[in-house]
C-alpha cells in the first residue's frame, strides 16, 4: 500500500548524495558535517573577526564601512553556508533566506535614500533651533542635568 | 486650455451648491488646479470605460447564462495567452500614459518659480493655524502675525515655510480650492508654494478653506483657517495690518485668542497641572514659588513671567517655558491673558 | 431521479455523520486545548466574528455622530476620535487581517489539500491564544477609557506629544503590546500555512493542482512572514520611545516621525493585501463553482497573487506623499503604484471570463461574488486616483481615501469573508442556512455599500479631510446619506447572525457536496470527521466540476461512479 | 479502495515502522523533520525583518549625522566588543557540533557541546552587562537623558578631539546613538536570553536520551535559530564598535 502523501527520500530530493562520509550512521537525516570542517569554519570566522578589527585601525573614510560591512556579509555567509547547512540543504530554505536578505535590503536601501534628500528640511530647522526636550517624567527627575530650556 | 473633459457640471444637485466649482471639486483657484483636475477626469474616463466593460459582461452573463432549466454549462478554453496577454499589456500601457500626465503636473506642484516668490511663514499648532507676514508692502522691519487667515495677492506666488513646535503633532495644511496639501512636521520646515489665480469673490464666496487634514487630536476638525486673495498689494497690506492688531478684539476674546495659540501646550484651564500650573482659579492666589517665597498671582507676576519666565517659578514646576513678546503689541496681548486669566478664577 | 437515489455511490452512504470533529470529544476544556485545525479555526471564527461585530459598532456610532455637522449628535469631539481609533483599530487588527485566513484558511487549507491538520498544530493553537490576548487587550483599551490615536498611531501624537501631555499611559501600551502580539499570531498562522502547502500536499497534486484559493492563502502567508515583524519592530519601538524617551520617532528628543511612517506602512501597505488577497482567493472559488466552469487562466491568478504580494512590499511610500517623503522617493513610489493595478485586473478580468457559457446559480455565496466584483472594481478603479501622484496630493487624508479602502478593504474582504462563511458553513456546521434570508441579506449589503461609500467620494475631491468630528455645512447632505447607507449594513449583519445561528439549531442537515464543488474538502461529510476524511480522497482538479452529479436536495452533489470506480478524475489534463 | 477508520488505524498500528515521535497526520520522520526545518527557515526570515527596522534606523541616523556616529563609537569598547564575537563565534561552533553529535548518536558529546552553548551565551550576557552597567553610570545613554561629563569621556576621544565639550556632544543629539545602541544590542540580547533558555530545554531533553539520528528536528532548528543570534551579532559589532 502506497503512502498517501509525498514522502521525500533524501536521496531523490537532495540532488546529491548525502551520506558520502563514512562517519554517518545508516538512515541518518540530513548532512553530517564533519567535526574538522566545523573547526576550519570556526578559525575563518575568527581570522575574519581580526581581520576587520584590524581593518577599523586605519583610517580610509568612506572605505571603512564597505570594509566593515564587506567583512560582515562574508563571515555571515560562511555561517549560513557551513554552520546552517544552507550549502546541503533543500534550495528552497535557501531561497527563503535570500529574499529575506533581499527585502532587508530593499527597506533599508530606500527609506536611507529618502532620508537623505530629505534631511535638509530637518537640518536647516536644526540650526536654528535647539531639542528642547521638556522633562516631563518623574524618573528621570532630579539627574542633575536639567537644564530647562 | 484644457481639454473640456470633465463630468458635466452637476451644479444644480444640492450636494453641490454651495461651495462653488464643478459636480467634482472647488473652484479651480491655483494655476496647478486645472491641471490636476484634468488627470483627475482622464483617470476618470479610463475607469469609466473599463468599469462599463467589467461591469456589463458580467450583468451579461449573468443574463444570458443564469442557471435555468434547459440550460447547461458548456466548457470553453480555460486559458488564452494571447487574450491574457492583451489585457495586460493595454492596460499597462494606458497606465504608463496617466503616470506621464500626473508626473508632470506634481512636479509643477512641488516645483517653485525661481524668483519672485513671497514667503509666509506658517506654525501650526494644536488647533490653530499662525501666518506671519513680513515686508513686500508691509512696513519694515515688522512681521504681522495672524491667526487662522491667510492673505495672498491673486497671480502672485507664494511660498509657505511651515513648521510645528517640537512638542506639537504633526498637521498637514489643505487648501482644496489650490489642489495642494502638505504635511507640518515637528522638528523641520516643510514648504509648499501655490499661485492663486482666482480670487473666492469671483465665486460669490467669502474665503477658501484651508483644513488641517493630519490628525492631531481633539479639536482637529476645528482647525480650519481662511484664504483670502486680493487683487492688489496694497488692499493685502492693509488686510494684513488689520487682521494683525489684536487690540480690535475685546481683552478677554484677545487672551483667549493668546492663550490658544501660545500658552495651551502647557497651561490647562480645567485645573489639572501640565508642565506648567492651570491657570484656572489662578488668578489673585497665593502660590508657594521653587524658592519658597509666596506671592500672589497678579498683573506684575503675570507680566514678568511671560517676559522673564524663569523669574518666578511656582514650586513643583519645571522652568520650562521661553519667554514670549508681541513686538509693540505686547502691552495689549498681556492685558489681554490678564483679562482671561480673570475669568478664570473659579 | 428515484434511480439515482437507490443506486446511491459509496461515498454517499455516510452523508449525516453522527460522529463528527464538533462533537469526537465534549466539554470546554477539550476545546481549549484542541490540537485541531477545525476547532482552533471555529474558535477564530467566533472570535473574528466578536471583532466583527464590535467594529461595526463603533462604526455606526461614529456615523450617527456624523449626522449634523457641528452639534455633538452623540458624542463629544474627543470620544469621536476615541470612536474612530476603535474602529479602525479593531477592524484592521483584529478582523481584516486575521479574519479570512485564520477562521476559513484554517479550517479549509488542510481540507483542499487531502491532509490531516496543518503542519504545526500547537503553533496554530499559540497563535489563537495570541490572538485572544490581543483581543483582551483591544477590549482593555475599551474598559480604561478608549485611544484616541487613530489606528495608525503615528507619532508624536500617539506617544505623548501635543498638548495633552500623557507621562505614561496604560491604553497606549495596550494598543503597541496588542498589535505586537497580534503581529506574532499573523506571522505563525502564515508560516504554518507556507509549510503545510508544501510538505503536507498529496504525492499528486502538484502546486498548480491547488485551489487558487490555497494560491491566494500562499501569497498572503509569505507577506504575513516577511512584513509583520517590521511593525512588530515598530509599535515596539514606539512602545520604548513611549516609556523611555529614546529619540528615534519622537522631535521632542530629536527623532524623525516620517522614518516611523516609513516605517509603519512597510507592514501596512502589504497588510492590505493580506486583507484583500484571501478574498480575492475565496471569490475564485466561489465564481468557478457557482457557475459551474473551470476558473480562466488558473496560472494567470495563481501568480497574479504571488506578484500582487511582492509589488506590495515596493509601494508604501504612496501612503506619505505629502508627509515630509521627497518628491523623488514620491514619483517612484507612484509609478511602482501602477504595476499592482495589472495582476489586480488580470484577476477580475479572468474572473469574468470564468463565467462566460456557464450556469450561473445565484446563491447567497454567489451574490457575495458578484457584488465582490463590482466593489472591487470601484476599489480598485479608485486606487488609480490616487496611484496618481498629482491627484493624491488633494486627495490624500480625504473621503475619497475613506471610500476608497473601504471599497476595497470592507467593500471585497468582507464581502469575500461573508461569501467565504456562507459557503463553507455546510461544511463547518453540517447545517444549511436559510437560503431566501441569505440572499436578502447579500443584497442589503451590497446595496449598504454603495449609499455609505458612494457619496463618500465626492465627498473626498470636494475636500472634505477624514477623521473630523465636526464638518462644513456644505457637506452635511453627503454624510447623512451615507449615515443611511451604514445603518443598512448594519441591518444586514444582524440579519445574518441572526439566521446563521438559527440554522445552528433548526436548519436542515447539510449533504457533504451542496453546491457541487470540486476541490478535496467537499469529499469528506458535513462537519468532517476528526481526522477530516474518512478515507483518502479521490485528488482531482480543483474546478473538475463534471466528477459530481446533483442528487438531490437531501443528499446534494455525489462522484460520479465511475471516478470513485477508477479512482481518477473523469477531467484527463489540467 | 474504501476502508473504515477502524480499520485504517488497525492497519496503521500494524505497521512497525511508525515510530512514536511521528505526529499523526505526518507520514516519514523524513517529512517531519524537513516540515520542521521549513517552518524554521521562514522563522528565521522573519527573525532577519524583524531586526531590519533597526538597521535601517541606524543607517539613517547615521548617513545623516556622520560626525555625531564618529564621536559616540569611542564609548563603545571595540575590545569587549570582539571578546564577545569570539564567544558567540564560539558558541556558534559548538551549536553546529551539537546538531552532529545529535546526528551521530553521541549523547555524551550532544551533553557537552549544548552544555558549551549554553555557557558562551552566558558569558556573552555577563560581558554585555559589564558594559551596560558602565554606561549607565556615566551617562552614555538614550535620548535626551544623554550627558557624559567631561571626566567620564574615553581617552582616545579627549586625545583626538580635546576641545569637544559634553554639551556639544548633547547638542548634536549623541542620545540617538545610544537609543540605537540599546535597542540594537538589547533585542539581540533578548535573542540571547530566549536562546540560553531553549538550550537548557534541549539539554533536558538530550538527557532523557529524546533524540536519535531520525528525530532531532529540535536540536537542529534551535542551532539554526543560535546561528541567526551569531550573524545579527557579526553585523553589530562592526557596525556599532569599529566604524566611525
Amino acid at each position: 500500500m502506497s503512502l498517501p502523501y509525498a514522502t521525500e527520500e533524501p536521496s531523490v530530493v537532495q540532488g546529491h548524495v548525502v551520506h558520502e562520509e563514512h562517519e554517518g550512521l545508516p538512515g541518518t537525516i540530513g548532512h553530517v558535517s564533519s567535526w574538522k570542517s566545523l573547526v576550519k569554519v570556526l578559525s575563518a570566522l575568527i581570522f575574519l573577526t581580526v581581520l576587520t578589527v584590524a581593518v577599523a585601525q586605519l583610517d580610509l573614510g568612506r572605505l571603512n564601512v564597505v570594509g566593515a560591512l564587506g567583512i560582515a556579509c562574508v563571515k555571515a555567509s560562511i555561517v549560513a553556508l557551513w554552520f546552517m547547512h544552507l550549502r546541503y540543504d533543500k534550495r528552497f530554505n535557501f531561497w527563503i533566506f535570500i529574499s529575506s536578505v533581499a527585502f532587508v535590503a530593499w527597506m533599508v536601501g530606500y527609506i536611507l535614500f529618502d532620508s537623505t534628500l530629505y534631511q535638509h528640511n530637518i537640518k536647516e530647522y536644526r540650526e536654528t533651533h535647539e531639542i528642547t526636550a521638556p522633562k516631563i517624567h518623574e524618573h528621570d527627575g532630579g539627574e542633575g542635568h536639567e537644564s530647562g530650556e | 486650455m484644457m481639454a473640456d473633459l470633465a463630468l458635466g457640471n452637476f451644479a444644480g444637485l444640492p450636494l453641490a451648491q454651495q461651495a462653488g466649482g464643478s459636480f467634482w471639486f472647488p473652484p479651480q483657484a491655483s494655476d496647478v488646479a486645472a491641471g490636476v483636475d484634468f488627470t483627475y477626469d482622464l483617470i476618470l474616463w479610463l475607469c469609466i470605460v473599463f468599469f462599463i466593460g467589467i461591469c456589463g459582461a458580467t450583468l451579461y452573463f449573468m443574463v444570458k447564462y443564469r442557471k435555468r432549466p434547459g440550460h447547461k454549462e458548456e466548457a470553453t478554453s480555460t486559458h488564452n495567452t494571447r487574450l491574457e496577454l492583451a489585457w495586460s499589456i493595454i492596460p499597462l500601457a494606458l497606465l504608463m500614459v496617466v503616470f506621464g500626465v500626473s508626473t508632470y503636473w506634481y512636479l509643477r506642484i512641488v516645483t517653485p518659480p525661481s524668483d519672485n516668490v513671497r514667503e509666509v511663514e506658517v506654525t501650526a499648532k494644536q488647533w490653530n493655524w499662525t501666518f506671519t507676514y513680513r515686508g513686500d508692502g508691509l512696513p519694515a522691519g515688522k512681521s504681522y502675525m495672524v491667526v487662522g487667515e491667510l492673505h495672498l495677492v491673486r497671480d502672485e506666488a507664494y511660498q509657505m515655510v511651515m513648521t510645528t513646535p517640537q512638542n506639537d503633532v504633526i498637521h498637514s495644511m489643505f487648501i482644496p480650492a489650490f489642489r495642494v496639501k502638505q504635511d507640518c512636521v515637528p522638528g523641520r520646515y516643510n514648504k509648499l508654494w501655490f499661485r492663486a489665480i482666482k480670487a473666492p469673490q469671483d465665486d460669490g464666496l467669502e474665503y477658501y478653506d484651508l483644513f488641517c487634514t493630519e490628525y492631531c487630536g481633539n479639536d482637529h476638525s476645528l482647525m480650519l483657517a481662511r484664504v483670502f486673495v486680493h487683487d492688489t498689494k496694497a488692499e493685502w497690506a492693509a488686510a494684513v495690518i488689520e487682521a494683525a492688531d489684536i487690540g480690535r478684539l475685546d481683552p478677554v476674546d484677545r487672551g483667549k485668542s493668546i492663550y490658544d495659540q501660545n500658552c495651551k501646550s502647557c497651561h490647562t484651564v480645567n485645573g489639572d497641572p501640565s508642565t506648567g500650573p492651570s491657570w484656572k482659579g489662578m488668578w489673585g492666589r497665593e502660590e508657594e514659588m521653587a524658592d519658597g517665597t509666596k506671592l500672589t498671582i497678579d498683573e506684575n507676576y503675570v507680566r514678568e513671567s511671560v517676559l522673564q519666565p524663569g523669574a518666578k517659578i511656582v514650586k513643583g514646576f519645571p522652568n520650562a517655558m521661553t519667554p514670549f513678546t508681541w513686538g509693540d503689541q505686547t502691552d495689549v496681548a498681556i492685558e489681554g491673558i490678564v483679562a482671561y486669566m480673570k475669568t478664570l478664577k473659579d | 431521479m428515484a434511480g439515482g437515489i437507490v443506486e446511491k455511490p459509496a461515498s454517499a452512504q455516510v452523508v449525516h455523520p453522527t460522529v463528527h470533529y464538533l462533537n469526537a470529544t465534549k466539554g470546554f476544556k477539550n476545546w481549549l486545548v484542541t490540537l485541531d485545525h477545525k476547532r482552533i479555526a471555529m474558535m477564530y471564527l467566533c472570535a473574528v466574528s466578536f471583532a466583527l461585530l464590535l467594529g461595526g459598532f463603533w462604526a455606526i456610532v461614529l456615523r450617527t455622530e456624523l449626522l449634523a455637522p457641528h452639534d455633538d449628535v452623540i458624542l463629544s469631539n474627543a470620544w469621536y476620535n476615541k470612536a474612530f481609533t476603535l474602529h479602525g483599530a479593531v477592524m484592521v487588527f483584529l478582523f481584516i487581517i486575521p479574519g479570512i485566513p485564520a477562521s476559513l484558511g484554517n479550517f479549509i487549507l488542510p481540507m483542499q489539500l487531502g491532509a490531516k491538520d496543518l503542519a504545526l498544530p500547537r503553533v496554530n493553537l499559540f497563535s489563537w491564544y495570541l490572538y485572544v490576548m490581543g483581543l483582551i487587550l483591544f477590549v482593555g483599551i475599551l474598559v480604561l477609557g478608549g485611544l484616541d490615536t487613530g489606528w495608525t498611531l503615528y507619532p508624536p501624537y500617539s506617544v505623548g506629544g501635543g498638548s495633552e501631555h500623557k507621562a505614561v499611559w496604560l491604553n497606549l501600551i495596550f494598543a503597541y503590546t496588542a498589535v505586537f502580539i497580534l503581529g506574532f499570531s499573523s506571522i505563525l498562522t502564515g508560516l504554518n500555512f507556507i509549510a503545510t502547502m508544501h510538505k503536507l500536499r498529496p504525492k499528486d497534486m502538484g502546486m498548480y493542482d491547488m485551489p487558487l484559493f490555497l494560491w491566494a492563502l500562499y501569497a498572503t502567508s509569505l507577506i504575513q512572514v516577511l512584513a509583520t515583524p517590521v511593525v512588530g519592530l515598530t509599535l515596539g519601538l514606539s512602545l520604548i520611545e513611549h516609556l523611555f524617551n529614546i529619540g528615534i520617532f519622537d522631535p521632542r528628543y530629536g527623532g524623525d516621525p516620517v522614518l516611523y511612517q516609513h516605517f509603519f506602512w512597510f507592514y501596512s501597505h502589504p497588510a492590505v493585501y493580506i486583507m484583500v488577497l484571501p478574498a480575492m482567493g475565496v471569490q475564485s472559488e466561489l465564481i468557478a463553482t457557482f457557475s459551474r466552469k473551470h476558473v480562466f487562466g488558473y496560472k494567470a491568478i495563481a501568480w497574479s497573487s504571488i506578484a500582487i504580494a511582492a509589488i506590495g512590499f515596493i509601494v508604501w511610500g504612496h501612503h506619505m506623499f505629502v508627509s515630509g517623503q521627497s518628491p523623488a522617493a514620491g514619483i517612484i513610489f507612484s509609478l511602482l503604484t501602477y504595476f499592482v493595478a495589472i495582476p489586480s485586473a488580470i484577476k477580475v478580468f479572468n474572473w469574468v471570463a470564468t463565467l462566460y457559457k456557464g450556469a450561473i446559480d445565484f446563491k447567497a455565496p454567489m451574490i457575495y461574488a458578484l457584488a465582490f466584483m463590482y466593489l472591487f472594481g470601484i476599489g480598485g478603479l479608485t486606487g488609480l486616483f490616487l496611484a496618481s501622484i498629482a491627484n493624491n496630493v488633494h486627495l490624500h487624508d480625504t473621503y475619497f481615501v475613506i471610500a476608497h479602502f473601504h471599497m476595497v478593504m470592507v467593500g471585497s474582504v468582507l464581502t469575500g469573508f461573508l461569501g467565504g462563511v456562507h459557503y463553507w458553513w455546510p461544511k463547518m456546521t453540517g447545517r444549511m442556512y436559510n437560503e431566501t434570508l441569505g440572499r436578502i441579506a447579500a443584497v442589503m449589503v451590497f446595496i449598504g455599500f454603495n449609499v455609505t461609500f458612494m457619496p463618500q467620494f465626492v465627498a473626498g475631491t470636494r475636500g472634505m479631510p477624514r477623521r473630523y468630528a465636526n464638518y462644513l455645512d456644505e457637506f452635511t447632505t453627503f454624510h447623512q446619506v451615507s449615515t443611511i447607507g451604514a445603518y443598512i449594513l448594519g441591518a444586514a449583519v444582524l440579519l445574518q447572525v441572526g439566521y446563521l445561528l438559527h440554522s445552528l439549531i433548526k436548519g436542515r442537515k447539510a449533504p457533504p457536496n451542496p453546491w457541487g464543488a470540486a476541490s478535496l474538502e467537499w469529499q469528506a461529510t458535513s462537519p468532517p470527521d476528526f481526522h477530516n476524511f474518512l478515507e483518502k480522497p479521490i485528488t482531482m482538479g480543483a474546478y473538475d466540476f463534471e466528477n459530481w452529479e446533483y442528487v438531490s436536495e437531501e443528499a446534494g452533489y455525489v462522484l460520479k461512479r465511475e471516478v470513485i470506480e477508477t479512482g481518477k478524475s473523469l477531467v484527463k489534463a489540467h | 479502495m474504501s476502508t473504515s477508520v477502524a480499520e485504517q488505524e488497525t492497519s496503521q498500528e500494524a505497521l512497525p515502522q511508525r515510530p512514536k515521535q511521528l505526529a499523526m497526520h505526518f507520514d516519514t520522520l523524513h517529512q517531519q523533520f524537513t516540515t520542521g526545518k521549513l517552518a524554521m527557515w521562514l522563522f528565521l526570515g522573519q527573525e532577519l525583518l524583524f531586526f531590519t527596522g533597526l538597521f535601517t534606523a541606524y543607517a539613517v541616523y547615521r548617513g545623516n549625522h556622520q560626525e555625531m556616529f564618529h564621536y559616540a563609537h569611542y564609548f563603545l569598547d571595540w575590545k569587549l566588543g570582539a571578546a564577545n564575537t569570539i564567544v558567540l563565534l564560539t558558541s556558534s561552533l559548538t551549536a553546529a557540533w551539537s546538531v552532529r553529535c545529535a546526528q551521530l548518536e553521541q549523547r555524551k558529546g550532544l551533553l557537552i557541546t549544548l552544555a558549551l552553548t549554553f555557557l558562551c551565551a552566558g558569558a556573552f550576557m555577563c560581558i554585555k552587562y559589564i558594559e551596560y552597567t558602565h554606561k549607565i553610570h556615566i551617562g552614555a545613554v538614550w535620548g535626551s537623558n544623554f550627558g557624559v561629563p567631561l571626566n567620564e569621556f574615553p581617552e582616545h576621544l579627549r586625545e583626538k578631539y580635546p576641545d569637544l565639550t559634553p554639551e556639544q556632544l548633547q547638542q548634536m543629539g549623541t542620545g540617538s546613538f545610544f537609543a540605537i545602541y540599546f535597542c540594537m544590542t538589547g533585542l539581540h540580547g533578548i535573542h540571547v536570553l530566549v536562546g540560553m533558555a531553549l538550550y537548557v530545554w534541549l539539554f533536558i531533553r538530550a538527557l532523557r536520551g529524546s533524540f536519535n539520528r531520525k528525530y532531532y528536528g529540535a536540536v537542529d532548528n534551535i542551532a539554526l535559530y543560535w546561528h541567526i543570534v551569531d550573524i545579527i551579532w557579526i553585523f553589530l559589532f562592526p557596525l556599532l564598535y569599529l566604524i566611525g
